[in-house]
């Protein structure tokens, strides 16, 4: 059957992408299988200029997840342009950069940048990571600075696809999906992890040296479920699916909530080979499922 | 990226040591080469969803039978690993990380504290010349613990068990006395916990002595894509502990150990 | 040691509460211990008159917990002050009872009903169940209603410890903290459970038939310990940490992020002795963490 | 309440019946009196944190020696507990509910619809009258994937497969002549899938025949505070299938009916 997915005028193979920061530059996992039967990849945040991310202790584990602060570490949009973008599958698989920014002045010279190259699929703007003091959550947390990130964006994009990564930490997520859909974003992706913490009571200290991080993976796939489809319920734009996604059954609960593409996370860590395996069993899947096409089964969900 | 493999392995058998706290996990044989240093990340089949996160454990040993981690029941993870039972199965990918640069020709001085044993234990075990090797053992636990018996005779091993701030003083002496034997042209191995690799790794700062060492981080990926075992490499620039090391050469750790405190 | 610690006025011989919904009217849990060795027992929600709750399926299991919406099904207050309150040993163990009202005169009227019964040890003002349609979250989203719930208890409370009980599916849990103590309350609980939601791909179906219910267990500890960190650097009154709590461990997790006391909540369901088993154990890991008083600890974290 | 216990009890053995899908769990017996139809909550201590929840089991037997689950593999809980292995140990509480009313000098019909049969075992092992008791058992799976060998040759058993329509007629026909032959003086128990309950309680509705019905609800507590079990008793009472039931009588269900369309 046909997997492939719209996103925008960007065109999937298939719904599978690999979340952000999970899947490196996707050269890494080269090893572990076929970089060209993936829907696309979504590459590790970048910023302008290279950055080393928080100090210390930045991941520990948690029931049924994990919680990270790894601060954006990035070897910077120049060298990923020039060292590898240039080995990676393009041509068959979308590359799709995930971008950083501390401003909005910020966010328009990385989209600057990025629109120029045709190796590049789309734009995801990172307006939700909880690890950095500017920037990250506190745009993705207000519906006008979430807006204007968005427009700006999006001003310098072109023709790129401009996917927005919303923060689940908002009482409503419905309000911040509808400004960044008139602010003229493409698609909307969600979650980004949650701010969460852990701590050591025989050391005393956090488990994080940056105290808090974001949790992720299995423990959160009900919340990203949930907001997943009451996002879908008032934008017309398509909507990507995160959040402790780990079998190919998650994938298609949240196409059944509405969800047009997934992008798989944490649960790489778990098994390196996992995104190409839930590729590999979409058709067996389907079949379970009795569907000869995804917009059968997408969004209906009975109530 | 190199030779890496994720696959499926059997467990063989899951040998205890001396109680409940030190296993000896034998897995059907992945057939790979590696280098001593080098790790595997392992995850039980049976673990779902929790715990999450795979565990490193080095290659204590590996042929064409069977792949050896030796391990100390120390959190969730381990307890768990100790539970398992022959014909489980058990993700692992490897060999991870560069593992010790060896010049066979060179007489080795191994530093290990505790459970620092276990990347060497391979090392020793298909060295051409063992008589070449010398190790100073530091240890908390008794020796019963430690997969030692199987060591060839030809090894000089000095076991000094630390179980208090004199016994500390003493296994700094004998390393400080060890590494000046081999500052010239030997080569120095060195794994352990963070305060022993801090002892040596100022010893041999202060002797300018070359000196390769094994970290540990937590680790999420072990492959460098999670970025959760960084360290500062320098100002500007990070090392991934699990791709870059977790071998490094006394030397460029100087930035993170300004940090850290070693 | 002495375990003992004060919430407003209202003593506790040890830090250990049950959370309301997920340890009945109490009674139900005498065979499996002896309540008397509680801190405390916090009842089901409980509202003016009987509710049935929900339709249909209300429960469901997700990785390391579980949802539910339930939807404050109770006896009403009039039936549990008859018929249940004489029966528990409140004069051991404070009886503390959770309140719902649809609106403020509700919570008025729960309050003047409660607040004369010398049986009753505290209130615990619910503005944050995600399970019915009016009251609830809603109240516990919004700083002023939020404060406004706080004003109108406290008003007939009398000499009754009020303790409101926040939502944490807002964007920012301080604001809302600081809102109530403001508003009077004289300590703070937290968290309720997270809206989320599971669906069956094979029916099409969600799991609850109320499509969105309240997450809850140690898939949330990770996130409940974040905001019970948070809350406890912007107020002054005590807060009680809930969210996933399954050991001695975890108590003394939300003591050193600055807890005074907490909650077991849907742990119990997976061990009815848990609560009591985890009063026995406090001495035991009193001891391995070396203190010799809950003060020692509490907010004790390293940063 | 009455005499409910919290207790860890090993596992004695799990034995399969005709492949991976069926199985009897033995523990070793809590020692409790019960009644037929009450059940207990598992919990295996290796579950950790997840699967988060017990799981609810029928009571097929208890004894001096041993406890009995009869069970059948349908998703992860049930999954996992086909992997418990002698001496793992299990969380169980119990006995919970009601169970069935039984007056040991009336003659019985059970009509038993697949793992509806699992409550009947004890009761049919321990009637002093066996002649008394009559069942019809409508089954999908394989009769040897259920533990009827040891039912006591007394017992009159009508087995229906039910794989098509017409069997399913059959079956309804047979349940149907059945219940009149005990409309005047026995008892009927019914304990199956719901459709199976729906049609049982559709015949008896209709020939005003009293009926003990067991139902099956998710569950989260076991005994009555999550209030996840919740049906409809009445327009403004609710019961908890865990407490009030799981055996209810057939007249008491009928705001229940009402709304989940049986
Ligand atoms: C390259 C490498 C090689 C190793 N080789 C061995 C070995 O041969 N034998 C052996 O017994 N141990 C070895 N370790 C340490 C081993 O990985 C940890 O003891 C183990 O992960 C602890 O897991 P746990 O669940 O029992 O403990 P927990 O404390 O519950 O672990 C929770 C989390 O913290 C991380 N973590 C905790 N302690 C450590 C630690 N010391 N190092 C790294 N991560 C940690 C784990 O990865 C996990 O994500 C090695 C570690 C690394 C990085
Ligand atoms: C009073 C009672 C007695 C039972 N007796 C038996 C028995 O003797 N033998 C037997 O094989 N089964 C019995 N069941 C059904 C058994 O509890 C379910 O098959 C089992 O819980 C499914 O768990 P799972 O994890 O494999 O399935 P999952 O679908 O993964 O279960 C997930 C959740 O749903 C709940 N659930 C799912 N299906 C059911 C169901 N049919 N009934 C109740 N809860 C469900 C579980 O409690 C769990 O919380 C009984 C159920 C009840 C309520
Ligand atoms: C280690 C790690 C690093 C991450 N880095 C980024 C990032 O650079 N940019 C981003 O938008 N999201 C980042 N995320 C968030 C993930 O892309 C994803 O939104 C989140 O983890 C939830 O999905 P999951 O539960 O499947 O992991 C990161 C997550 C993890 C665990
Ligand atoms: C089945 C169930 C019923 C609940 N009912 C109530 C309630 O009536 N009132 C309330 O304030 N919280 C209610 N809660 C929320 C809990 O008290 C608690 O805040 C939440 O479950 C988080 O804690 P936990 O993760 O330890 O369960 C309920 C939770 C569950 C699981
Ligand atoms: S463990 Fe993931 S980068 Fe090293
Ligand atoms: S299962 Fe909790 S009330 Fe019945």
């Amino acid at each position: 059957m046909d997997f492939s997915v719209k996103i925008g005028s960007l065109v999937l193979k298939n719904p599978i992408l690999t979340a952000s920061g999970t899947f490196g530059y996707g050269i890494e996992y080269e090893t572990f299988g076929d970089l060209k039967k993936l829907g696309g990849i979504v590459v590790k945040g970048l910023s302008i200029n290279p950055r080393q991310g928080n100090m210390g202790d930045r991941i520990a584990e948690t029931p049924c997840g994990m919680l990270n602060s790894i601060g954006l570490e990035n070897i910077g949009i120049n060298a990923f342009i020039q060292d590898i973008l240039p080995k990676l599958p393009y041509k068959q698989t979308p590359i799709i950069v995930n971008l950083y920014g501390e401003n909005i002045n910020d966010f328009e010279t990385l989209s600057k940048i990025t629109s120029k190259r045709e190796e590049i699929g789309a734009l995801e703007v990172n307006i939700s990571c909880p690890n950095v003091k500017q920037g990250g959550i506190q745009f993705g947390q207000d519906e006008k600075s979430a807006a204007k990130v968005c427009e700006a964006v999006k001003k310098h994009a072109g023709s790129k696809v401009v996917i927005v990564k919303l923060s689940p930490n908002v009482s409503d997520i419905k309000k911040i999906a509808k400004a960044v859909e008139l602010a003229g974003a493409d698609a909307i992706s969600l979650i980004n992890t949650i701010p969460a913490m852990a701590v050591d009571i025989y050391k005393r200290r956090p488990k994080l040296t940056n105290v808090i991080g974001g949790l992720s993976g299995p423990a959160i796939k009900p919340i990203a479920l949930r907001m997943v489809y009451e996002v879908v319920q008032v934008v017309n734009i398509p909507v990507i699916g995160i959040g402790g996604i780990s079998s190919v059954e998650d994938v298609f609960e949240f196409i059944l909530v509405g969800a047009h593409a997934v992008q798989i996370g944490s649960a790489n860590f778990t098994n390196p080979a996992l995104s190409f395996e839930i590729v590999d069993s979409l058709q067996i899947m389907a079949n379970k499922l009795n569907i000869n096409s995804l917009e059968e089964f997408r969004g209906k969900l009975i109530i | 990226m190199k030779n890496i493999e994720c696959i499926d392995l059997r467990v063989l058998e899951l040998v205890p040591l001396d109680g409940k706290e030190f296993f000896i996990l034998r897995l059907c044989s992945p057939k790979w080469k590696y280098r001593p240093g080098q790790f595997v990340m392992i995850r039980p089949i049976s673990w779902g969803y929790d715990p999450f996160l795979p565990r490193p454990f080095s290659i204590s040993n590996l042929d064409e039978d069977k792949l050896e981690i030796f391990f100390q029941v120390v959190g969730r993870g381990t307890k768990k690993l100790a539970e398992l039972r022959p014909n489980d199965v058990v993700k692992v990918w490897g060999p991870l990380g560069n593992g010790f640069e060896i010049d066979e020709s060179l007489p080795i001085l191994i530093l290990a504290g505790g459970m620092g044993i276990a990347p060497f234990l391979g090392l020793i075990k298909n060295h051409p010349y063992p008589e070449n090797i010398e190790i100073v053992f530091g240890h908390r636990k008794n020796l019963s613990c430690y997969p030692l018996k199987n060591i060839s005779r030809k090894i000089l091993i000095w076991t000094i068990r630390d179980r208090s701030e004199r016994d500390l003083l003493r296994l700094k002496k004998a390393i400080q006395v060890k590494i000046e034997g081999y500052s010239a042209d030997g080569q120095i191995f060195a794994c352990g916990p963070l305060p022993f690799l801090d002892m040596v790794h100022t010893v041999c700062t202060s002797k300018k002595t070359q000196l390769q060492i094994s970290l540990e981080r937590p680790m999420a990926c072990g492959i460098g894509v999670c970025l959760g075992c960084s360290i500062p490499a320098t100002s500007n620039k990070n090392f991934q502990v699990c791709k870059h090391g977790p071998v490094f050469r006394c030397g460029d750790l100087t930035t993170f150990c300004e940090h850290r405190g070693f």
